[in-house]
């Protein structure tokens, strides 16, 4: 997979920007699972990644059915630079933490992707609201399986 | 990870010699006219583009003549099983379809799928027609024992005629209603624009519609004037300039057809001092760039009322200036060419006319830099401060990334002003006051206005069309009124002794 | 080349043990009891349907309570976008969803399939919800600058209790209406026959509706009282037999519901002597034993008109004769066993009583041969001569392939005669004349007549219900009778000062 | 390909065997194409296999979208016997004649159809009706391309 994050300039970036930190997600769970030994530890990341599939095909649907001409407007105050996830080394499985940080700062991009989309469309503020809870969720349940 | 702007791939580099689609077949046009088609980023030539004879346009017209008596009679809930296939198809090749759009148009990705997603939607709207074109009964309506009944009855072929500015949509504001409704179909697209209605009309025919039920010719006004004085034609539907509109709107009812006729617009945006200006701004751009300016709904003149005016103004110039220009492939650009080097032209003239008649020219978007595509139809963001009603920039339509700015001292010279111009398209206020809101919308002349709205573009099921010097005719494109173009009301009186 | 009768192949032997679908998950069953479901033709067991208690039902309330507000504020053109989804995936499993409802019902696989058609219509007319759904506005329709509009809105969950004779469409009478309304939903299939409904769950699922929109649980009664107790569910569709819809709707309004209830039927089919019997007798056969007598819009009582009785029976008779019994998947058969049983036992034991009643049996189903299915539930075609009003032959729903005819003298009798049952569902005339058929469609209390149709079920786009002791409520299902039960007119005035 | 006709006992039952038919029909002419060595008569055959393949498809959707209640009727007076292609012989290739004999014998079948269904359903009437005008069409085509 190449891991492409375009800088933030429109709605339709923002949403191929989190379609790629979904996709990211994903990666990196599956392989933080396969170097984690702990049972809970591994059915909580592979239950994150599946959960970040999920997530990636419904922003798919979210990026081609609400973007209208309503939305289509710049977007300015989001810098790409502060969501792209860590670099993985070569060969480098990431572990459980890293993947529990990541989870956190996907929700903050969430976050801050929910206070932009709230002037401009009710629904989109609301789907990003609630990917960022869960992002939080999943990082508590990451936390404590591991524990 | 790539940090370079993301540079989306071209399905094609060429797309060879468009051919036209009749009777459920691609033929190669036997013209010998033709036109090469451009990407009006690159400069690049993409493909060919025959110009119909209009024995070609007949050979289209009688397909779709000799299909009509048998999916006329083919019932609705069947009439529509293709469409909903279609519709599956056509968000199974969405990306693509937006690409290509991108490449023969050169508006941004993702102007261009949001323009596929409502041409998708006007498929899904046809989709209904079981329940749309539903007439109506009374028992005893006529008298005791005496039943009346309107039912609704195709009336053959149709065709459209439609701009360069929205390849993918604008057709399909017109046949997937019609057919649905049991009429057949030709489809005449912007000779300068024929790549993307050509994808589209191989997802017609995967998606198994009869033969000769939806057709395709390219061409120019020879082919548009075939069609106008085929006695077959029953109805014409266009969308383009006023000029155009109107002598098609002529013709058409010279020869006896029903007619639709969408011209220019000159939008006017009324911007009040109780503005939420945080939410506005962004919205006004959108409206006044978007589409690179090219859209029938685009803002063209900015009415800031009364003491906001400097503020509005100091904003928007900035958001404006700020805007990036790229290729549409780039997903970082957020403003596109012009989409051909004549209307590139034509623009260019218009803001150095707006210069002579005196305005006072804030951004000025002739000649941007825009990194490797030195030949491109660019122009940036352009606008115009003290401009007044009787210069050219607030009459007439420009079609471009140009704003006029009129200041204004009350909501009642904004909503006389607007009204002032010959064009009625589409017209916005931003307020957050409901009387305001109400104000304007009951008092502007326009088929379309928006509150807090840039772009008040209908969606499918409601119909799109324009009022004064912008549309002529009377029942709009989309919704419940492309229904009823599309079908005759009959009336049935039953008495049984 | 094969000449023996074409055995299609079944999509599983065994089916296992049935899951609920709760908040977007298949999820096993904690409930101690179940239910072995049969395979009506074979006799063999095919699958275990779980029988919900009350705490599992509310836990699918939960989910469906918890999905409603965002579901609620997805705008129409975006709820149906999963609705296209599922229609296409419909389209594409067609021919398996219809194969696993012949293993658990028994109607043979034509029928099968029709009914899929249905369901899958159903799911296509909920498609057009943005145009369906939408309200009325009138300018200054209060006062002058006075504004009325009326809204519709969605009300929360809603829930639908299925019967066994319909197990793809009878589901999807309501919830795609419901749902694409912005409503959430509970279906309760029958505990006979889940299994074609809980594949189309499958499909639900893939089609992505968010969590929590539509949920399934398996059950009975147990499950029905907690359903019609839960104050969170909103309203209740119902269809059945008519003691039960009784129960239902009473209690349903008790806990201050809407319901709508089906029940029974016993439908009257009138031949007139002027009736084309070459087109009609095929038609009649279709309509008394179609589904094996299983449907609510069956012929039941056989009413030819004076002196056309002898020969209209005769070929009737002959024709019923003819109709080859068999395994629904063996694609030759024309008739399928009865659903279970239980059921099985009952239509027994009314030809049972009309013989003792005094009825005289022209053909006698009982016992019919069938070769390779010992223990299948079949009865053959029966039909009963003589029949007089006050049998309970002429009065009770029997819902087998059983009929009674009862000659009468005049189209007037014809009408008191079916306007004398206590049901009011369907009825039919054949004819060729057109006063006959207005005088009949006029005067007949039912909610669905057939003109030389014998099955008059209206399509998807059309509502569906009875009159008389066959429906409790108002609103009809399907169409915009649905719509308008699924939503709430809600009327805004305003005027902005 | 097993080519199952199964008995006309319903329209169902009938539209299946005119796919079988349909496919069969394809089948001979590819297979005669591959063995006629002028020209104009491979490709009056490929055009014919074509053409029952698009054919094929049509009926299909005819089955699955025309088919409720109101032709769930039973059908007498078509017999299999009559239309069933003539079996070919293990490993040999049926000639130009065979096909246009085959065609001519199509279009009875469709024609026989169409006026079973004539009392139910004018829709599939018609589509008979032309099914069957032009496999007469194909066969007139075939027979010219051989000469």
């Amino acid at each position: 997979m190449t891991e492409e994050f375009p800088e933030l300039t429109s709605f339709g970036t923002l949403l191929g920007f989190a379609q790629a930190l979904e996709a990211a997600a994903e990666t990196r769970a599956s392989q933080a699972a396969t170097r984690e030994s702990a049972e809970a530890a591994q059915a909580a990341l592979r239950a994150c990644a599946r959960r970040h599939a999920k997530r990636g095909r419904q922003l798919e649907r979210v990026r081609r059915e609400w973007l209208n001409e309503v939305v289509l407007q710049p977007i300015t105050g989001m810098r790409r630079e502060d969501y792209v996830p860590p670099t993985l080394a070569r060969d480098a499985l990431p572990d459980l933490r890293a993947v529990v940080r990541f989870e956190e700062q996907i929700a903050r991009f969430f976050d801050d992707a929910a206070e932009l989309a709230a002037d401009v469309l009710g629904g989109l503020e609301r789907s990003f609201r609630r990917l960022a809870a869960e992002s939080r969720d999943l990082a508590g349940e990451l936390q404590s399986s591991a524990s | 990870m790539s940090t370079a702007p993301r540079h989306l791939p071209e399905v094609a580099e060429h797309y060879g010699r468009m051919r036209h689609v009749v009777d459920g077949e691609f033929v190669e046009s036997a013209s010998p006219r033709s036109l090469p088609v451009f990407n009006p980023a690159t400069a690049g030539e993409i493909a060919t583009v025959p110009l119909a004879d209009s024995g070609e346009v007949e050979t289209a017209v009688d397909a779709a003549h000799a299909a009509f008596p048998e999916w006329r009679e083919t019932p609705p809930n069947l009439r529509v099983q293709p469409m909903f296939r279609l519709k599956a198809l056509l968000e199974e090749h969405y990306e693509s379809i937006a690409r290509i759009l991108v490449q023969e148009h050169g508006k941004v990705i993702d102007e261009a799928r949001g323009s596929v997603r409502r041409a998708i939607d006007n498929v899904g709207f046809a989709c209904g027609i079981p329940s749309l074109m539903m007439g109506e009964t009374l028992e005893d309506g006529g008298a005791a024992g005496i039943d009346e009944e309107v039912i609704r009855q195709p009336l053959g072929v149709f065709a459209a005629v439609t701009p360069f500015n929205f390849p993918a949509m604008v057709p399909l504001w017109f046949w997937p209603s019609a057919v649905a409704c049991g009429n057949t179909f030709v489809v005449k697209p912007s000779e300068q624009v024929p790549l993307t209605q050509a994808r589209i009309f191989e997802l017609i025919e995967e998606a198994g519609f009869p033969d000769g039920v939806v057709n395709m010719v390219h061409g120019d006004r020879e082919a548009v004037d075939a069609l106008l004085a085929d006695p077959r034609v029953v109805g014409i539907s266009f969308v383009g300039s006023t000029p155009v509109a109107e002598h098609i709107y002529r013709t058409a009812a010279a020869h006896g057809k029903r007619v639709q006729c969408q011209g220019g617009a000159k939008n006017f945006i009324t911007v009040m001092p109780d503005a939420n200006l945080r939410a506005a701004i962004p919205n006004l751009v959108s409206s006044f760039f978007g589409n690179t300016g090219q859209r029938c709904l685009a803002g063209a003149v900015l009415v800031p009322v009364g003491e906001c005016a400097d503020k509005v103004i100091e904003q928007f110039v900035a958001a404006a200036a700020s805007l990036r220009l790229g290729y549409g492939l780039d997903e970082t650009a957020q403003l596109g060419p012009l989409a051909g080097k004549p209307h590139f032209e034509r623009v260019l003239s218009f803001i150095e006319k707006g210069i002579a008649e005196g305005a006072e020219l804030l951004l000025d978007g002739r000649s941007p830099e825009v990194p490797g595509y030195p030949d491109g139809a660019f122009i940036g963001p352009t606008v115009f401060d003290r401009v007044t009603p009787q210069m050219t920039l607030a009459r007439e339509e420009i079609f471009g990334p140009v704003v006029a700015i009129l200041r204004v001292g009350s909501l009642a010279e904004a909503i006389e002003l607007a009204n002032g111009s010959r064009y009625g398209n589409a017209s916005s206020i931003y307020t957050t006051s409901g009387k305001h809101a109400r104000e304007y919308k009951y008092h502007v002349r326009g088929g379309n206005i928006g509150v807090n709205i840039g772009v008040p573009a209908p969606m499918a099921y409601f119909p799109f069309g324009g009022q004064k010097d912008s549309f002529l005719g009377d029942l709009h494109g989309q919704g419940r009124d492309g229904i009823d173009f599309f079908t005759d009301r009959k009336v049935v009186i039953s008495r049984w002794v």
